[in-house]
């Protein structure tokens, strides 16, 4: 399986516990890791909600998985794209979401930024530079 | 060019199962290679043996069963997706305690390395959902 | 003859909402759930669409979504499944928008 | 207060399954009669004891046979849509010859009727989906 | 069961084969028929495709079951509503869909038309009037 | 480099074809299958969205929903599975619009 790297990119556009789309994506973002690929993520439309900080799932008896996403960095995935206009367009601002950094082993471990917040137009370049789309 | 196909859900609610059935087999039909087939989600729910559809409307697990003999498709349910639905083989009734199996000809139950593999063998990924 | 309203899926990804809040009736309530809770953040631009209605939304759904209670519009009352059980005794009968 | 609640909707897939089971629970603790609970479409799927969700998510299946078993509940699976999803009891698989069954405890087979006449004799009809 | 008459009402808002909930919903409208309730049933938003004149279903394998709802007449469901705005923001007029009717037994087995035109304010007030509604 | 974008879902109920219109590229093509058919209806408003996209339907999904291809939007390819066979062939990728 080595013997080529693609680009894969899993487009996350719904969101958390109202279907389990976010949740089971999640875990193929995750077991994903494992096989060497140039991995990126992205949310847009409602998926930008699945970042969101401060989930409590403790009144809906169901897991909260939202933590996994401060780990996608140790699975050196850095890569992630937010949309802007989704953002907007719910009255959110990166503030309301997660910090998700990475650390860079060429650079003395220095924490740095996996969120990149993109323009839909710039997302849809992402996309166009892509080899492989997940989609749930 | 090789395929991989992806279904996110289960026969009869949503017209996904339907539509990828149809796609893979012009697939083939045209000659190309479905490297495997996936099924995440309530798309495990397409690998039940015990679905009993009126005599008037189609078989959607029978025809996937069907398919996949004619042309020795690689038929895989997501294996934490199938336990959380209840579709079980003889494996995982053993490892899970369960007193029945329900899985149809064709479909083996694997991991979700299984679809990441699809998306780096195969020339296409295409997904059928909601 | 009250009627109580169900709306269980982002106002963002759906038209159920818009059609719920369009025809609802002075009396009646618009009670929102699941995924619908996102309807009721002020600075969303569907909340636009709750004017005029009374709303309530479901708390626990709120917290998993890490909505706190300061983001919502004015005048929604934050209810618990005890909160909905009382406005299905309260209103004659319930009307999902699936 | 007489309620009759529908479920159209699988476990895990969407949320209404769980709304519904707390809307259930909390009526039931203030008091309510739950005349029936009637699952349809992908709600038939609730009734399968063949589950087995990880370690440290809920058990929904196993959730409503306890409740049923608590509140002595009707919950109903609709024939005409296990049928087509391959949710089978003994009279079920005796009639359409299948191998094997995978209902869950506290859940029976019955007729689209079983719905119309929640809605006939209850003060209140409540339906989760999707 | 005779006891009491009720205002049941059943609600289609969802294109049919894409999904099975109009297939299923007309299957309980059916089943209702014999409960000798105060049937209506109302068509808004996706749902008014449902009526749609000439379904052929051959190319995707699935059962037409569009014949039906001429059917419903012979079952006494003679109170059929479809909202207005959700033809005109379709582009449908009443001559796209089917032409159901009914016969009057008191009216010397007259034919009329069981599909009433209404407004979504209309609509509104017709399910004010209701006791139960179902909702697929 | 070019993409095919698949939508499934009414255009009436879901976000899903404003959303993949508004990203499309040039050269770029949308295949609208199942209930998104709906989408390509000339008289329909959401077919202003379509403008500018190089748009393919699906023959069959139009068929089972009484859509004659006279009432579609102009320059709209009708195919069958074959034909969405070609689509994903001839284009690097599939985009579906969930």
């Amino acid at each position: 399986m080595a013997e080529e790297t693609k680009k894969f990119m899993y487009i996350n556009r719904k969101a958390p516990y109202g279907t389990i789309y976010a949740w089971e994506a999640l875990e193929v973002v995750l077991i994903g890791a494992a096989f060497e690929q140039d991995v990126s993520v992205a949310f847009m439309d409602d998926g930008v909600y699945q970042l969101a900080k401060g989930q409590d799932t403790s009144g809906i008896g169901m897991k909260n998985f939202s933590p996994t996403y401060a780990a996608l960095g140790d699975f050196e995935i850095t890569k992630i794209y937010v949309e802007k206009e989704s953002l907007e367009e719910r009255g959110l601002t990166l503030d309301d979401l997660q910090h998700l950094v990475w650390e860079d082993e060429d650079e003395d471990w220095a924490e740095k930024d996996s969120i990149r917040l993109v323009s839909r137009a710039e997302l849809g370049d992402v996309l166009a530079g892509q080899d492989v789309l997940f989609n749930f | 060019m090789k395929l991989t196909i992806q279904v996110n859900e289960g026969p009869y609610q949503h017209q996904s199962a339907d539509s990828a059935y149809y796609f893979a087999k012009a697939a083939l039909e045209k000659g190309h290679e479905i490297y495997r087939i996936f099924f995440y989600h309530d798309g495990v729910n397409n690998g039940t043996r015990l679905t009993t559809p009126p005599q008037d409307d189609r078989n959607i697990v029978a025809r996937w069963s069907e398919l996949a003999e004619q042309h020795d498709l690689d038929m895989v349910l997501c294996v934490a997706a199938a336990q959380r639905r209840g579709i079980v083989d003889d494996g995982e009734a053993e490892r899970n305690g369960k007193d029945a199996t329900n899985i149809a000809p064709g479909f083996r139950i694997s991991g979700l390395g299984q679809l990441i593999e699809g998306g780096v063998q195969s020339d296409r990924l295409v997904v059928f959902g909601d | 003859m009250s009627m109580l309203h169900l709306v269980n899926k982002s106002p963002y990804e759906s038209n159920n909402l818009s059609t719920a809040s369009s025809i609802m009736k002075g009396g009646d309530e618009l009670l929102l759930i699941e995924d619908g809770v996102y309807g009721a953040v002020k600075a969303g631009k569907a909340s636009a669409m709750l004017e005029g209605c009374t709303v309530s939304v479901m708390g626990p759904d709120l917290a998993a979504r890490g909505i706190s209670e300061d983001k919502l519009a004015d005048g929604i009352n934050v209810i618990d499944y005890n909160g909905f059980v009382e406005l299905v005794e309260k209103n004659d009968k319930v009307q999902s928008w699936l």
